[in-house]
């Protein structure tokens, strides 16, 4: 089966939840996201290629989701109530939904560190596998 | 009572003697002791037919219309109950207070021909109150009830014995009605019901009616010159069909038309020949009244504003008042 | 006979004010905000011209549902028409309520000039409501118990 | 009122420090926590996605037991706050998302969000008030230059948490007066510490932390207080050169109401 | 029998795209009294309005329903053509299948439908329509306008040149408004203050300009032509008629710590004060909170060292009272304040500044003299970032819904005048839409590039943070090129959002204005009618019915004069004939009306009746006075006999209505 563009773009708005037709591009949440410098695809991109540009390849090959915080500073300052967190989050999701297209290795728990708080640990365990 | 007649038939021929008045509103015996009906007494002769007792329910303030208009001075004798109707004639302008003089007429309480009856006392050739007991002679013997059996719903409803508005007492105040509860009790059970129950009550209720009028003719508030149930150009007008608006919903129009004017006397609910408890309807407006926009009796003055002509800026929205009353 | 609950289009009137609610509806048309076709206007210059009895008429010859549309609180043409209309319109609300017909297919809702959005919002809620609530026959039943 | 508390994973491991003196001050205030049996974890980070129902179940359940007793539920971790009153508006305004989740969970009285939320700070704010917790104070913590760490969770969405100002936060600044020591606003108070980065990119904590250490020592603080127990960690394992000390806000509200005294310190 | 002719409109496809308009007219065809029904592609065109009047005279028609757009847009229309062919203008009647219709449906035969069921209620209401006749009533001729900014004082010298009275209030100390303020305007970069100036000596000096500053509305009642306003002259403190206008006083006050509300807070004034230079009157007041006479009884310095013995601490507010015949509404504009903005830094770094301060800043009357400094160092900036659209074009509920529609002219200028001045300083501005529409805007803005080397970047800024020396980092994007930014400006200029007046609502309620929920003022129509309120007789000049810039501003107190000036010409105005009327002979005289009435239209009077039963009979009656009665219609709810009734909305026109629709 094959998915075309236009549909992987529905599927990501549908799983984003978050009305991007309302985006002006005005740039604030890319100018507010805290990581936007580690960034290779900046958060307005992420609505704006759902919006309009339908280049859904660049959002899926995008590192940015996987440096995205979830710290909603993009969606607190969007003067229309867009949330492009949740946008990185259906990319996310779109990745690891994926069968082996898990980030983490469980095995490597007994690395980290061990102050580590579990909600550390249970977090990234939900942002970056299945 | 007896007593009371006397002083009245007294002031009565006092003042017409002094010419403070020229005619004389009070009740005069029907073809019982039972059902005394209000009258004009236009000599100092008549009025020796003065009569008053346990049996003279209605009031006389509407007649005051008629004085008003023939601008004759009127002696009109008020039981506390009845001087709200008169204030609110009063504040309808419907009477002028130069045309009447009020004595103001004490009253324990009347008492209710129906229930007595019904209690089982037949052919009446007496009957007389010893505080709050009632002895009813027959001539099967003598029965005695406690008044509260005996008394008219409205008087179980009674607002107490100051007079609103007389221009003298006559005699003492009598010892206010002991059996007063809450006069919302009934509005309240209805309340309680389910939407249904609710329905089924007033369809029973309102389906017993047969349009005599005799509720709007008695009604101190409506004074109209022209009933709107009489008017065409009036927004329930159309008397031809019985499915009819005004067929249909006349209860419910009716006590919406004297909401706010409504005194609570219960005279409507007291001569209704069906015995519809039409005088809920009204007693629910007020309820409603009292809860949405704070206390207000209607005929305790005769300035104050009605609440449907009053607002405040902070009232409740409709579904809120609905709500609110819960 | 009963109407097949699916199909069953309900007969809606709403009464607007001229100033804030008509206006209100001629911004919803011009703003193209659709709402069914169930709902018919009555213009009056204000909603304190709507007799309580217009709301009972209109009940009694079939109307679904009634509405009525002024200006908000405060914000009335005439400055003070609306506060009587709420007072007016409450009392009747409740005593539907109390006889047990119909005051849920009676509503108040204040709807300014500016508010097209809104005028169609709440129209299309109504419309949902008294659909749900089916045909109205109670007020029409009142007095008919045989 | 009954105080349902909800502890989450953390604070019954790692971060038992922010419990243990929470429950104590609780007791002493007046406002005993009742914690919540068989509570599972939240989940740490909220599900963004629509469709995401089973992740927000463990939510929904400590919600509905704390309906069922009394109707308040209090949480203590920023992480599980931000989660447990998200996932609690999802249930009070959308829909699709409340027909799922009880359509799964087939509860005798459907779940609607009637549960009310309170970060343990709003407690102290608005049921015990500042002003009474003032006077329960009996060591002030004067002369401590206290940076309030907000960092990002127990804020945002500032429409849902509705817990203050999303920008210029006051509650532990106000917090911080009342205990009698001097908070010291600066800028990065309410940006993230880099959260969950911390197991996958130390690099990029460690300079995000930096930044915040930064900020907070040139603008006057000696040591940060937070809520959440990731940013307690990230602002002190992950440091640079600035590593002023860090502590929950619930041991410095002990040791200003002289709980410590005996205790493990 | 009646003859009832009826015109369907097609409005081109506005209805005929929806409607099946011949299905409407072969409907109503079969309605009895209808004599006549037709369509037409536009009805209200000269030729649709022919089709009516032949149609009368062919058919005798004596009744007319138009079925054609709300009437709101043609109801006068297609009454003054009835009125041509000799049938009282209330003989029509319009049935609404437009903006009820056909605009809001999309099913042809549902709308057809619908449209039919309008025009069956328009036809059972016009059945019941009488021939109405307005009456008449004066016209005071003079006017008020509300506010002395910009916009007040061009429509008050419009008026007055025009040879009508007019009567400007302000609430501040001085009128002048936002414009005083300004340094300069674009496109032009002249000095506001040299173009307003003139224009507020002129009207202090009119002969027909009376002006009441420092004053606000009390009350007002009365309508079109007639209205009664109260105005409160609040207390000064100083005697207008005395005070020389020295100054003395201003400079020996020593309660100095009330920011200076003109300078925007950036220098602070006594508690007495003249808020500028060129203020009109040039009469200092006395802040009551901030003056220590006033606060703790001692003091009194500037009564000590006045000259003129001006100083009046006893003076109290001051009620007038004047009719008018027109008002206007020239309320104004303010900046939102920026809380809900806490992470721009505003407050928290004086390097941080609204326009509004940029403006005083560069402003050679300002606190600096002109001097472009930062507030917090006092030093010269080096680099200057500039904010567009902060707290306009949002909808999350922080800011404005609306775009300010002045703030991308105004950035251009002031970084044009930053660059002229000081060729060193690097001025970027932050915009996400640079909206230029106006004769010689867009070339304006472009010199800013061109000519002046100002850095326009698209994107916008994030978090703005401060350290303890006050330098500032600016988090930014550049969507251009995709580029996270980090900059290091000295100054920031944010570019606020615009919003009415705070007391516009209120205002509003005292005139029955209507108000949008931004609360602008709505003008009767957004296209023909910009200038009036739907209020006869309130009409809207300037910021207040909308955000535009000052040569909008002037071109609408220019219409609004205009308007004003047609009504006031007037010696007397038809009134609405749709009053309220008693029906004397079963009115009871209760007066239950009276007491709705907001306009106390109606009185008790004794007069002769003939009764029900054909006697004479003296007793009071309710009379409407019909120049006073609005046709509101409370009063025929009230009254408990349905003796008074609405003309034009009479119970059978409106139960005629609900029946054709149940």
């Amino acid at each position: 089966m094959v998915i075309n563009n236009k549909e992987r773009a529905e599927m990501l708005r549908q799983l984003a939840g978050t009305n991007v037709s309302l985006c002006i591009q005005c740039g604030r949440c890319s100018a507010n996201c805290p990581v936007a410098w580690k960034m290779d695809v900046l958060p307005h991109r992420f609505v704006y290629e759902l919006l309009n540009g339908g280049n859904v390849d660049v959002l899926l090959e995008a590192k940015s989701p996987w440096k995205c915080l979830s710290c909603f500073s993009c969606a607190e300052r969007c003067p229309k109530g867009v949330s492009p967190a949740a946008i990185m989050e259906a990319v996310r999701l779109t990745h690891i939904r994926a069968q082996g297209n898990n980030k983490l290795n469980p095995a490597d728990l007994e690395n980290y560190d061990d102050k580590m708080p579990q909600q550390a640990i249970v977090a990234a365990f939900r942002k970056f596998n299945k | 009572m007896q007593k009371i007649a006397e002083l009245m038939r007294a002031k009565a021929v006092e003042l017409l003697q002094s010419s403070k008045a020229e005619r004389v509103l009070a009740w005069r015996a029907g073809e019982f002791f039972y059902d005394n009906a209000p009258a004009a007494f236009n000599d100092v002769d008549a009025c020796q037919e003065i009569v008053y007792n346990e049996f003279c329910p209605a009031n006389l303030a509407k007649y005051l219309i008629e004085a008003t208009k023939q601008q004759k001075k009127t002696v009109v004798f008020l039981k506390p109950c009845d001087t709200y109707g008169v204030n609110q004639l009063l504040k309808d302008h419907r009477i002028k207070r130069e045309y009447f003089y009020a004595v103001g007429t004490p009253c324990s309480g009347m008492l209710d021909v129906k229930k007595i009856k019904e209690l089982g006392a037949k052919a009446i050739t007496q009957i007389t109150c010893e505080d709050n007991k009632v002895i009813v002679e027959t001539p099967y013997g003598t029965k005695e009830f406690a008044k509260e059996e005996v008394l008219l719903d409205k008087c179980m409803m009674c607002k107490g014995n100051e007079y609103k508005i007389a221009d003298e007492e006559l005699g003492e105040k009598l010892e206010p009605i002991q059996f007063v509860g809450d006069r919302f009790a009934a509005v309240k059970a209805i309340e309680a019901m389910s939407a249904e129950e609710r329905f089924a009550f007033w369809q029973e209720e309102l389906s017993k009616c047969i349009r005599c009028n005799a509720c709007r003719d008695i009604c101190p508030a409506c004074s109209c010159e022209q009933c709107i149930f009489d008017n065409q150009e009036a927004p329930v007008g159309g008397k031809a069909a019985a499915d009819d608006v005004e067929e249909q919903l006349f209860h419910l129009i009716r006590a919406y038309h004297v909401a706010g004017r409504c005194v609570g006397c219960g005279e409507c609910a007291r001569v209704c020949p069906q015995g519809v408890k039409l005088g809920l309807l009204n007693l629910k407006f007020i309820k409603d009244i009292n809860q949405f926009y704070g206390a207000y009796q209607a005929g305790e003055d005769a300035t104050t504003p009605s609440p449907l002509v009053s607002y405040k800026e902070n009232d409740p929205e409709a579904e809120e008042a609905v709500q609110r009353r819960g | 006979m009963l109407k097949d609950a699916a199909k069953f289009e309900p007969k809606i009137v709403a009464f607007c004010c001229n100033w804030c609610s008509y206006a209100g509806a001629d911004g919803a048309g011009t703003a193209r905000k659709n709402y069914p076709a169930n709902v018919k206007i009555i213009k009056v210059p204000c909603s304190c011209r709507v007799n309580p009895m217009f709301i009972l008429r209109a009940f009694q010859r079939g109307a679904d549902g009634v509405i009525l549309c002024g200006c908000h609180p405060g914000d009335c043409h005439y400055s003070t028409g609306n506060y009587y209309t709420r007072r007016r319109m409450a009392l009747l609300m409740s005593m539907l309520n109390f006889m047990g017909v119909a005051e849920d297919r009676f509503r108040v809702e204040w709807v300014s000039a500016a508010e097209g959005a809104k005028f169609a919002e709440v129209m299309n809620d109504f419309v949902v409501q008294i659909t749900a609530l089916g045909e109205n026959v109670k007020l029409r039943d009142l007095r008919c118990k045989k | 009122m009954i105080y349902n508390y909800y502890p989450g994973c953390t604070l019954s491991t790692k971060a038992k420090e922010l419990d243990v003196a929470a429950r104590k001050c609780a007791e002493a205030l007046g406002f005993p926590l009742v914690e919540l049996p068989n509570w599972q974890c939240c989940g740490a980070v909220y599900p963004m996605a629509p469709d995401a129902i089973a992740e927000r179940l463990s939510a929904v359940r400590a919600l509905v037991a704390a309906r069922d007793n009394g109707g308040v539920l209090v949480t203590l971790c920023s992480a599980c706050h931000h989660v447990i009153k998200r996932v609690n508006d999802d249930m009070a305004n959308v829909k699709e998302i409340q027909q799922k989740v009880n359509n799964y969970l087939g509860l005798e009285v459907p779940y609607t969000g009637e549960t009310k939320v309170l970060h343990y700070l709003e407690v102290l704010r608005d049921v015990v008030g500042f002003e009474n917790l003032k006077a329960k104070v009996v060591k002030p913590l004067q002369g401590r230059n206290i940076g309030a760490y907000y960092g990002c969770l127990l804020l945002r969405p500032g429409q849902v948490m509705s817990f203050d100002d999303v920008e210029r936060p006051e509650i532990l600044e106000n917090f911080i007066k009342v205990i009698g020591a001097t908070p010291v606003i600066y800028d990065m108070r309410n940006e993230c510490c880099a959260g969950y980065m911390a197991v996958t990119d130390k690099n990029l904590c460690k300079e995000m932390v930096s930044e915040i250490q930064d900020n907070a020592a040139d603008a006057g603080a000696g040591e940060f207080i937070t809520a959440c127990p990731l940013c307690a960690y990230n602002l002190l394992e992950n440091a640079g050169a600035t590593k002023l000390p860090v502590s929950y806000f619930t041991e410095v509200l002990a040791e200003a109401l002289g709980l410590n005294e005996g205790g493990a310190d | 029998m009646q003859k009832i002719g009826v015109f369907v409109c097609w409005c081109g496809s506005n209805i005929a795209g929806t409607v099946d308009v011949a299905a409407v007219v072969e409907a109503v065809k079969k309605i009895p009294d209808v004599a006549y029904a037709v369509d037409y592609k536009y009805m209200c065109s000269e030729e649709g309005q022919k089709i009516i009047k032949d149609a009368v005279e062919e058919y005798g028609l004596d009744r007319i329903v138009v079925c054609s757009c709300s009437p709101r847009m043609h109801e006068a229309t297609f009454r003054k053509c009835a009125e041509s062919i000799g049938i009282n203008p209330y003989m029509v009647e319009i049935a609404n299948i437009r903006e009820q219709c056909s605009w809001v449906l999309k099913d042809v035969k549902v709308a057809t439908e619908k449209a039919i069921q309008l025009a069956k209620a328009a036809i059972a209401k016009v059945r019941f329509n009488n021939p109405l006749h307005p009456g008449q009533s004066q016209v005071v001729k003079r006017a008020l306008v509300i506010g002395g900014g910009i916009a007040g004082i061009q429509t008050a010298l419009d008026i007055a040149d025009a040879g009508y009275k007019v009567d400007i209030l302000e609430k501040e100390p001085t009128i002048g408004g936002k414009m005083a303020q300004i340094d300069k305007t674009f496109p032009t970069l002249d000095c506001s203050a040299c173009i307003l100036t003139p224009k507020m000596v002129d009207a202090a000096c009119h002969e027909n300009i009376t002006i009441h500053t420092y004053s606000d509305l009390e009350a007002v009642s009365g309508y079109v032509g007639n209205f009664d306003v109260t105005i409160r002259k609040k207390a000064r403190s100083v005697k207008a008629d005395i005070c020389s206008g020295c100054g003395i006083c201003t400079e020996k006050c020593p309660a100095r710590k009330t920011p200076s509300e003109f300078d925007e807070g950036l220098r602070n004034r006594g508690a007495i004060y003249i808020p500028f230079a060129q203020a009109i009157p040039k009469v200092p007041v006395i802040d009551r909170e901030a003056c220590l006479k006033f606060k703790t009884g001692k003091c009194g310095v500037c009564s000590i060292v006045c000259p003129n013995g001006a100083i009046d601490y006893t003076q109290e507010d001051e009620l007038i009272t004047e009719k008018y015949g027109a008002i206007v509404l020239a309320t104004g504009f303010e900046l939102i304040d920026l809380e809900n903005y806490g992470n721009l830094g505003y407050g928290r770094s004086k390097n941080v500044i609204t326009s509004m301060q940029l403006e005083r800043l560069t402003n050679a009357a300002g606190p600096t003299e002109g001097h472009l400094v930062c507030p917090a160092s006092g030093k010269e900036p080096k680099s200057v970032v500039i904010v567009s659209c902060v707290g306009s074009r949002d909808t999350s509920g922080r800011g404005k819904t609306y775009c300010s529609k002045v703030c991308c002219m105004y950035n251009a200028k002031h970084a044009m005048y930053i660059r002229e001045k000081y060729p060193n300083v690097d001025v970027t501005v932050f915009y996400i839409d640079v909206r230029t529409p106006g004769k010689g805007f867009d070339e304006f803005q472009r010199r800013a590039v061109e000519e002046y080397g100002v850095h326009y970047v698209r994107g916008q800024v994030g978090k703005i943070m401060s350290d303890k020396e006050g330098n500032l980092t600016v988090f930014a994007s550049d969507l251009n090129s995709g580029r996270h930014l980090m900059l290091n400006p000295d100054l920031v200029v944010l570019a606020c959002a615009v919003k009415p007046a705070k007391d516009a609502r209120k205002l509003a309620s005292m005139l029955t204005a209507s108000i949008d929920t931004n609360d602008f003022y709505v003008e009767a129509h957004p296209k023909l009618r910009p200038v009036e309120s739907p209020t006869a007789g309130i009409f809207l000049s300037g910021m207040c019915q909308g955000p535009k810039d000052i040569p909008e501003t002037v071109s609408q107190a220019g219409a609004a004069a205009a308007k004003v000036i047609g009504l006031l010409a007037k010696d007397k105005l038809m009134t609405n004939p749709c009053t309220a009327k008693c029906n004397e002979q079963i009115c009871s005289g209760c007066l239950t009306c009276t007491n709705v009435c907001p306009y106390g239209a109606i009185s008790g009077v004794e007069k002769e009746v003939v009764t029900l039963n054909g006697t004479r009979e003296k007793r009071v009656v309710a009379v409407v006075n019909e120049a006073l009665c609005q046709g509101c219609g409370a009063c025929t709810v009230a009254c408990p006999s349905a003796s008074m009734d609405l003309q034009g909305f009479t119970n059978k026109q409106i139960l005629a209505e609900v029946d054709a629709l149940c």
